[in-house]
């Protein structure tokens, strides 16, 4: 299959220096925060990639660099093998533009509280000057609500409906791709589990690809074909579901999985990890996470781990071997 | 497990038919309901439920802390056999934070900004426990090293600004039990952090509660910070109390179709990409429940006699559900 | 923190040339400064003479560096009205008007705070509505007729306190103070609740917002929580942090007090710097009205810069280097 | 005993000799004193000069015999030096007093008690232009270096500006412009035993607002005030302990109209000046119902006049003072101009001048509405106001004139005679007719008074002939008053203390 | 349904759309507050009452034609004892009726305050939006201006503007004049609450994913601003607005008593207020007490109804 995604080497910064004149007066450097920081990945068509990472990892910046809200700083995000933020083909851009959408966290602050429902679906459509009339029933009606919804106001819908809202939203211009940041976090169990299920027909009914973002590793789980995993900015590790499930290569991502909390393993005493992210401006050198590592060798703090594949996997660890080695030998499931 | 000894124990909390009520224009809300429930001393005892199913409120009542025109409406709440929910608001206040510790969920804004946790230490215990000022610094220096926050001495002069996330939620927690409470309420305590640090406070709340003997309701919608922390576990729905039994029994075998569903709802390992088993439609308002079960037009299991009448109330007693038709191993088993 | 006073200073800089430049166009082009200083027999051989003498003649941009080179010094001309140098007449009606923005103002924080907590915390009781309507009321009417009404009824009705004027003042030094007597004392009363009334009201209504706010914290919930005393609460916790939104309004309203003076005075025949002015405008003193605006800006800059640095005792947040830069 | 005294406005200056108007000399009458003196009741008295008379020999010299034994408040003593200093200080250009003193060509000191003053030709009325005219010391001004007047147009400062040493009954002892300014009794003054000056020490105030004026008389807070608003003297009256006197003003309030210009710049009326049209300006003065004023926006106080000089001056009869009003004929006489329809002007009106200045304006708006003329009404300070007239630069205007000499020939020179250098500064009508500027100028030098006074009578025939102006009213004056102060209203509304009784 | 005529069903739309305000919880907490009902009916009833002034008037006081002076002082209801006309509220000291004059009165204290309102909105409302959306130096520039602007007071800044405005108008426009002049002084010195205030609540509501979604469309900034911040942070604006009207309306009764307001053969209420305190003390009471009362009323419930809109707009505060 080919890539409908290719994302290469981006890197995004932000200026979080104080004025000018603080600088000037307490002899500070500009400092930069760097978000997004030399991240690799294609998607293929049709299928599920999940970005996940804790919070701060850069998941969102990646996903709005890919629909276009942020442009990179430095490397290309290619969708159908064109760039967004280099192309100057106006028609190009735009048809690109209606076939990436995005479905935000926050169900309740992404819905205008002052238009009707029918506004807010039809608007992808209308602000290209697109015929609108049905559209907004028609949608409805796909995401599981019913026509008669559309002249009425965000305030009248709970959570998960809402968030059907916004996917009808996304589905008006018939995209292919829809970004998904953290779609069901605000969303209750059994609510999440109707929306999840929705996005999951969606996918087969239109064929579309997810870029899928969370922290939730069982919904990551549930839902992605293949799974990177994100710490501070920098892409640590990617595997299929599965492989990355069973045998995580990253300290990071083993990490991840240990404290994840899980359904199944009641009164479980582990020690949990150590310490916290760290402050993205000053990122430890080398390995971003070789201060919480536990295999961590003098090697990790001075060298950044080059991308490297391994089996299925790709993992930026200069000791995923004796990781991959490790997590065999006392998985982190113990009861 | 061994619920069976505690069960002997005193329970140092014991609520028995909770009502609280919220008077609005379009009536009366009750957002706790018919709420009994037992924790004793050394025991987790987790709540979950969707949001709004009144978790936070059945914790508020039990504190006192039930903003107007929220008020107690029926019902007793005890600590340590003594009835708290008519007691004076002034002797309500001395038990806040000396007897009972709470803990909110967003550790950034729990702390007061503009002083020192130094400072809002030491004035929670010279509010509760006889000491001198000095004596007041040395304790909170000891709780604040006992949460695990390295060099406390250099940092009690700290802001709260000055701390990292999981810190602070530290800090919270030092606050909460810097006056020795028999009883921690919790309420979702690591929904506002990542799941390292989640991980962290966990364990820390799950060994302070071992090491003193702290009864603590643990309020979140996480059932696997559950499955991990709590000992018992009660399931709330729209207000009630659905299920309530050892957090094993209940999420490996619930009896309640609802507590049923809500573990089938959440995305396993196992399942794959296969279909998530979803419950219909959403929790009703609290001004729309329907009459008899409030579950039961989202219940497969639902008959005649749930459309009319009110579910049996749950008695305090363990391990059963608040249903007409719940259910039993047998039914599991054809089920599955 | 050294940047943030060096910004606000450059800021407060800037804002007095803007003042500046407009007091100084109001020299300029409100009428010929010619005009008002050469009689009705003039020559135009002496009006070009003065026009040069003045440096009328020169570019505008120079005129105005010379005018801000002047003002600096103090040296703002004669009154045409008075023939006296205008720094000098108001030297000697400032002190009257301090000493009134001084108690009103003081008036003004104490009632305003203390009733805002009050109705505050009180949020539903009957007190706390009566006193919320009440304030309405207060600024329902113009101040001139509060004033006014309030002549008719403590000093003509009742006799009570005088209705004009400083009363006995002792001067110490430069400065003339209406303090040290009883008359003076009196005198100060009415034209200070006159002035202070509406800004207690604006201060108090902001504090309720502001604390009700406050109070529905967490960290007020959090406190609670932990048992405290409901004065810890309200007064430790919930007003320190009420306070330091209010500090800059309540900044920026107390810098109005002076300018407000100018109708309490009126109305009261205080001889402060607002009657001059009034005076200044009905006789086209333009001097007198270009420095008093100087002066106004300056006082009401000089309140914000210390409103800003008030700031860094009350919020440890601005202290620290992090957060220093969002600030504005 | 202290008198706490408020008025409307302050003096403008302690410089006696640099403005000419009525607070400055009514401060100005208690510290220093002129060679004649008017009383309350409008009366001439001697003050620093005994007795004066024309020179037998020589009618153009005035002979002044001053009084002995009189000093300043410094000490030093009056002589007939100081006399000649102050009125040819007076004659300089920055003075504001030099109108009055035209005629004078020297002035010398026969001896230290004697003056002669010569005029240009024989001046009957010359004692009655220096009543107003303040004898300074020469040896102060000199110190002081103020033998300059002060230039107040020039925005000019000196040491007089702020200090005084006169003659007077009072001292200076305090002085805050517009604020206070306090005075206390001279012991050393000449008249100590002559007068009654029962008032040891003055405070005075100046308040502007009038509700405020009035509430510190009602409350007690001042003794005296001069400007009782006419709606309020019922209130003052019934006060207990308060009393208003009450004394017809040597002042008359009038309409200006430009009838000389060829077009005005404030009408409607293109290329045509509908003032300048007697019928027009008859019609106008027929439509203003004075009665009505007087009751109304005056409440009695006030009394209507059909021409603009007092009954107090020289030239007023009674007959020419009879006013009428009817619109039908004023309609009529509209009709007649060709302004059926009326006319739209603007009405400059000072508003803090005379006695109900904008209403008088507001209620003249109305009456001549009825006749069809639209009025706008400009009303502003008199500081911005009387510019107007003094610069040509309105055509409809209320102006109101007071007569220090009690001659009609200071009306004439400055309202009648055309503008010129010399006189008619405060002509704004543009009325010019040669033939009576002529008679204004024969009236300085005519030595026999019948003669005299019948050009005076010619003069006003013109006058009211031509409606040159529209009279409206003789202000009232009222002062109000503590019952502990007794005293009589002076017709120049400038209360002397000396003449004070106190209870 | 479907074959029946159309009205009816228009008719139960507007019925229900009707009931469903009536249902909302803006209207209910309206009902709910009676001092909101009762200062609303008093705004609606001293607006109405301005706006028909001509109607209802049994004279007009603007035309000097009409009036006569003989009519003057004439105290309430009682008969005029030269003309034997009879005014409801009296007469003033040029004979115009009170009650006339109030009602003109009022109409051009409201015309005056909401002009002044509606400038004021303007600018701030836009420079808070652009301000906020735009960022940068733009930002920077907008606020420093605000903070220049809040350092001259109301009444200085229409002072200032009064003054030249009466240097560099011809007198003939000086009437009119004098209204727009307050307008312009009030609206200009009025703005900055508004630019504060917007620019808050759109630096809020800009981070929303509304707005993200908006602009994932494609919308243009101006659309942005306009057709999804705007409606969005209108609230507040409201709010200020009819606290501004009632500042508005002071402002100009305190500029009129300083001479710089209209003028009094067009008195607004300031202005009436400002003659009637001259016979305060003379027992002609009424040609104070009842503008006072006019302009108390109306000054007081529009404050009472702003107080109450603050409250009712406000989520949180219930
Ligand atoms: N506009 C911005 N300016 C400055 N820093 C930014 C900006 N946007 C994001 N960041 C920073 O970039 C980093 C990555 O942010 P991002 O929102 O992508 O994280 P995330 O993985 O989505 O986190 P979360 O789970 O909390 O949503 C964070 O440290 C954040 O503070
Ligand atoms: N002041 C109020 N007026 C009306 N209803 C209220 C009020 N406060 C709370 N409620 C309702 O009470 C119910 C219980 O709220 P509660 O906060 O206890 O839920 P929760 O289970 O803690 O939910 P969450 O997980 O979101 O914290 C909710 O349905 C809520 O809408
Ligand atoms: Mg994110
Ligand atoms: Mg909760």
């Amino acid at each position: 299959m080919t890539s409908l995604i290719s994302v290469r080497g981006l890197t995004r910064v932000f200026d979080v220096s104080k004025p000018w004149l603080n600088r000037v007066l307490e002899r500070l450097p500009k400092s930069y925060l760097t978000a997004v920081s030399d991240v690799s990945f294609e998607v293929e068509e049709k299928s599920v990639y999940a970005l996940v990472g804790e919070s701060g990892s850069g998941k969102s910046t990646i996903g709005k660099i890919v629909v276009g809200l942020v442009p990179p700083t430095e490397g290309t995000v290619e969708i159908e093998g064109v760039d967004l933020s280099r192309e100057t083909d106006a028609a190009k851009v735009d048809r690109i533009r209606s076939d990436v959408q995005m479905i935000f966290q926050d169900p309740y602050a992404s819905l205008n509280p002052r238009w009707r429902v029918r506004d807010i679906i039809a608007e992808p459509v209308a602000a290209r000057g697109g015929e609108t009339a049905g559209l907004a029933e028609r949608l409805l009606e796909q995401v599981g609500l019913s026509a008669a919804d559309a002249s009425k106001f965000p305030h009248e819908f709970s959570g998960g409906q809402r968030q059907r809202l916004c996917i009808a939203r996304a589905l008006a211009s018939n995209p292919r791709v829809i970004v998904c940041d953290e779609p069901t976090s605000a969303l209750d169990v059994s609510v999440q589990a109707q929306v999840l299920n929705l996005m999951s027909d969606l996918r087969q009914e239109l064929g579309l690809t997810y870029l899928f973002i969370s922290h939730d590793l069982t919904v990551v789980q549930h839902m992605a074909d293949r799974i990177g995993v994100l710490y501070l900015g920098r892409l640590v590790e990617e595997a299929p579901r599965d492989t990355l499930f069973e045998a995580p290569a990253h300290p990071y991502t083993q990490m991840l999985f240990a404290a994840a909390p899980r359904m199944d393993a009641f009164g479980r005493e582990v020690e949990p990890p150590k310490g916290e992210i760290p402050d993205a401006i000053n990122p430890p050198p080398g390995c971003a996470f070789h201060p919480r590592c536990p295999l961590a060798i003098e090697r990790c703090s001075v060298e950044r781990p080059e991308m490297r594949t391994l089996g299925e996997t790709r993992v930026a660890c200069h000791r995923a071997e004796e990781a991959v080695r490790r997590f065999r030998a006392e998985p982190a499931t113990a009861e | 497990m061994h619920s069976d000894d505690r069960a002997n124990a005193a329970a140092v909390l014991s609520v028995r038919d909770l009502v609280v009520e919220i008077p609005t224009r379009a009536g009366t809300l009750r957002p706790t309901d018919g709420v009994s429930y037992d924790i004793r001393a050394g025991e987790i005892l987790g709540v979950v439920g969707e949001s709004g199913a009144g978790k936070s409120m059945t914790g508020n009542a039990v504190i006192g802390l039930l903003d107007p025109p929220a008020r107690i409406a029926g019902g007793e709440i005890r600590l340590n056999g003594e009835r708290i929910d008519n007691i004076p608001r002034d002797r309500l206040r001395r038990l806040r934070g000396d007897r009972i510790g709470m803990i909110f969920q967003d550790p950034l804004t729990s702390l007061n900004p503009l002083l020192t946790i130094g400072e809002q230490l030491t004035e929670t215990i010279l509010e509760h426990l006889p000491v001198s000022q000095s004596e007041a610094l040395e304790r909170a220096v000891a709780a604040l090293e006992e949460v695990g926050i390295p060099a406390a001495r250099a940092r009690i002069n700290s802001y709260p600004h000055e701390f990292s996330g999981g810190m602070r939620q530290r800090v919270v927690i030092a606050l909460a039990l810097c006056a020795e409470p028999d009883l921690v309420i919790a309420d979702e305590p690591t929904t506002a952090l990542d799941v390292s640090v989640q991980a962290q406070i966990i364990a820390l709340l799950k060994r302070l509660c071992r090491e003193r003997g702290v009864a603590v309701m643990l309020v979140t919608h996480d059932m696997g910070v559950i499955a991990e922390a709590a000992d018992r576990v009660a399931v709330m729905y729209a207000g009630r109390l659905v299920e309530l039994g050892p957090v094993r029994e209940v999420l490996t075998r619930a009896r309640h179709p609802y507590t049923a569903g809500l573990m089938a709802s959440t995305p396993l390992a196992s399942l794959g990409h296969a279909r998530l088993k979803q419950i219909p439609g959403a929790m009703p308002r609290l001004n729309a429940l329907p009459a008899g079960c409030p579950f039961h037009p989202r219940c497969e299991r639902a008959g005649e006699r749930c459309r009319e009448n009110p579910p049996p109330t749950l008695a305090a007693c363990e391990g059963r559900a608040a249903c007409w038709f719940p259910l039993t191993p047998e039914t599991e088993e054809s089920a599955a | 923190m050294l940047a943030y006073v060096l910004r606000r200073v450059f800021q407060s800089a800037l804002v007095l040339l803007i003042v500046g430049l407009v007091a100084f166009a109001m020299f300029r082009f409100v009428g010929d400064p010619i005009d008002n200083m050469l009689g009705q027999e003039r020559t135009q051989a002496d009006v070009e003479r003065l026009r040069t003498e003045l440096g009328l003649d020169q570019p505008f941009p120079v005129q105005y560096w010379r005018f801000l080179e002047q003002a600096v010094q103090g040296n703002f001309g004669l009154s045409y009205r008075q023939g006296r140098p205008v720094s000098e007449i108001l030297v000697e009606r400032l002190p009257a008007t301090l000493e009134l923005a001084f108690v009103s103002g003081l008036f003004a924080l104490a009632f305003g705070i203390g009733l805002g907590i009050f109705t505050a915390i009180r949020k539903r009781g009957f007190a706390a509505n009566a006193i919320m309507t009440l304030s309405l009321i207060g600024v329902s009417l113009p101040t001139f007729l509060i004033g006014i009404l309030l002549i008719y009824v403590f000093a003509v009705e009742l006799g009570w306190l005088p209705s004009f004027g400083r009363g006995e003042v002792v001067a110490i030094g430069g400065w003339t103070t209406g303090f040290l007597t009883e008359s003076g004392i009196k005198a100060l009363i009415l034209p200070a609740f006159t002035l202070g009334l509406y800004q207690m009201t604006l201060i108090m209504r902001l504090v309720r917002t502001e604390m009700l706010e406050v109070l529905r914290q967490d960290y007020i919930r959090f406190a609670r929580a932990r048992g405290l005393r409901e004065r810890a609460i309200n007064f430790r916790h919930a007003l320190k942090n009420t306070m330091v939104p209010v500090i800059t309004i309540t900044g920026l309203q107390l810098g109005s007090i002076i300018a407000f003076a100018i109708i309490t005075e009126t109305v009261f025949q205080w001889p402060g710097v607002g009657l001059l002015f009034i005076n200044a405008i009905q006789f086209v003193d333009i001097p007198v009205m270009a420095a008093y605006l100087m002066m106004i800006s300056v006082m009401f800059v000089g309140i914000n810069l210390i409103v800003d640095l008030l700031y860094f005792a009350i919020d440890p947040r601005l202290r620290v280097d992090r957060s220093a830069g969002k600030v504005t | 005993e202290t008198l706490r005294w408020a008025r409307a406005g302050d003096s403008l200056t302690l410089d006696v000799h640099a403005q000419n108007e009525g607070p400055t000399h009514t401060l100005s009458h208690q510290i220093y004193e002129p060679l004649i003196i008017r009383d309350h009741d409008g009366q001439m008295q001697p003050a620093l000069a005994t007795s004066w008379a024309p020179k037998a020999d020589d009618p153009t010299v005035w002979v002044f015999e001053l009084r002995e034994g009189v000093t300043y408040h410094d000490g030093s003593d009056f002589t007939a030096e100081d006399v000649v200093f102050s009125i040819n200080r007076a004659k300089t250009p920055d003075s504001d007093m030099k109108e009055l003193l035209t005629s004078i060509t020297e002035v010398r000191a026969v001896d230290d008690y004697t003056v002669e003053i010569v005029t240009d030709g024989p001046n009957p009325i010359l004692p009655s232009n220096l009543t107003n005219l303040f004898m300074m010391d020469k040896g102060w001004a000199e110190e002081n270096d103020t033998v300059e007047v002060q230039d107040v147009e020039g925005g000019e400062q000196t040491y007089a500006t702020a200090n005084a040493n006169g003659t007077g009954p009072f001292r200076l002892i305090s002085r805050e412009p517009d604020v206070r300014t306090v005075l206390e009794r001279n012991e050393d003054y000449w008249g100590i035993d002559e007068f009654p000056l029962e008032v040891s020490r003055i405070e005075y105030t100046p308040i502007q607002n009038a509700a405020t004026r009035v509430a510190a008389l009602l409350s007690g807070e001042v003794d005296f005030i001069q400007d009782v608003p006419v709606q309020d003297l019922g209130r003052v009256a019934e006060t207990e302990g308060l009393v208003v006197k009450t004394a017809p003003q040597n002042r008359t309030i009038f309409f200006g109209l430009n009838m000389g210009a060829d077009d005005i710049a404030n009408d409607d009326v293109e290329g045509e000046n509908p003032l300048a049209d007697a019928n027009v300006r008859k019609a106008m003065n027929m439509a203003i119902n004075r009665d009505a004023i007087k009751q109304v926006v005056m409440r009695g106080q006030s009394e209507p006049a059909g021409m603009i000089a007092p009954p107090f001056v020289n030239g007023w009869s009674e007959a020419m003072d009879e006013t009428t009003t009817d619109v039908d004929a004023a309609k009529a006489l509209m009709e007649e101009a060709g302004y059926a329809d009326g006319f739209s002007i603007q009405l400059d009106c000072p508003n803090d001048r005379y006695v109900n200045d904008e209403a008088i304006c507001q209620a003249v708006v109305g009456m001549l509405g009825q006749i069809g003329i639209t009025v706008n009404l400009d009303a502003k300070p008199k500081a911005q106001h009387f510019p107007l007239i003094t610069n040509g630069e309105t055509d409809f205007y209320m102006l109101g004139w007071g007569v220090p000499t009690y001659d009609s020939e200071y009306i004439f020179n400055f309202l009648v005679h055309t503008r010129t250098d010399e006189r008619g500064s405060w002509n704004g009508t543009g009325f010019s007719n040669p033939e009576v500027d002529e008679m204004i100028v024969s009236l300085a030098s005519e030595t026999d008074l019948e003669v005299r006074n019948d050009t005076i009578q010619s003069i006003w025939e013109v006058v009211q002939d031509e409606t040159i102006y529209l009279p409206v009213h003789h202000q009232v004056l009222n002062w109000g008053m503590s019952e502990d102060v007794i005293t009589e209203v002076s017709p120049e509304d400038d209360p002397k203390f000396k003449f004070f009784e106190m209870n | 349904m479907t074959d029946a005529p159309l009205s009816p069903v228009r008719e139960a739309r507007a019925v229900k759309r009707f009931k469903r305000a009536w249902d909302s919880d803006f209207a209910y907490s309206f009902r709910r507050s009676p001092v909101a009902v009762v200062s609303f009916v008093v705004v609606a009833i001293l607006i109405l009452a301005a706006v028909l002034a001509p109607v209802i008037a049994p004279h007009d006081p603007f035309d000097p034609a009409t009036l006569n002076l003989m009519n003057g002082f004439t105290p309430p209801m009682t008969e005029n004892q030269f003309t034997g006309e009879v005014f409801l509220l009296g007469t003033d000291d040029q004979g115009r009726d009170v009650f006339s004059t109030i009602l003109y009165g009022m109409r051009i204290s409201l015309f005056v305050g909401f002009s002044a309102v509606l400038l004021a909105m303007v600018i701030g409302v836009t420079l808070g939006l652009v301000a906020a959306y735009i960022g940068g130096w733009t930002e920077t520039i907008i606020m420093r201006t605000a903070d220049v602007q809040l350092t001259f007071p109301a009444i200085l800044v229409a002072m200032l503007i009064f003054g030249i405005a009466k240097g560099i108008t011809p007198p003939e426009f000086r009437d009119q004049m004098a209204i727009w002049v307050l307008i312009l002084a009030i609206g200009l010195s009025d703005w900055v609450q508004f630019a504060r205030v917007v620019r808050g609540a759109t630096l809020v509501e800009k981070n929303k994913e509304y707005v993200q979604a908006a602009r994932l469309i494609g919308r243009s900034r101006g659309a942005i601003m306009l057709r999804h911040i705007l409606p969005n942070v209108l609230n507040p604006v409201l709010v200020i607005a009819t606290i501004s009207l009632a500042l508005a309306i002071i402002a100009e009764a305190t500029l009129s008593f300083l001479g710089v307001g209209a003028p009094p053969t067009k008195p607004s209420l300031g202005t009436l207020i400002r003659i009637g305190q001259e016979f305060m003390f003379s027992g002609e009471w009424w040609i104070l007490f009842f503008p006072a009362l006019a302009l108390l009323a109306l000054a007081l419930s529009i404050n009472l109804l702003g107080d109450w809109l603050r409250d009712a707009l406000n989520p949180r505060l219930r």
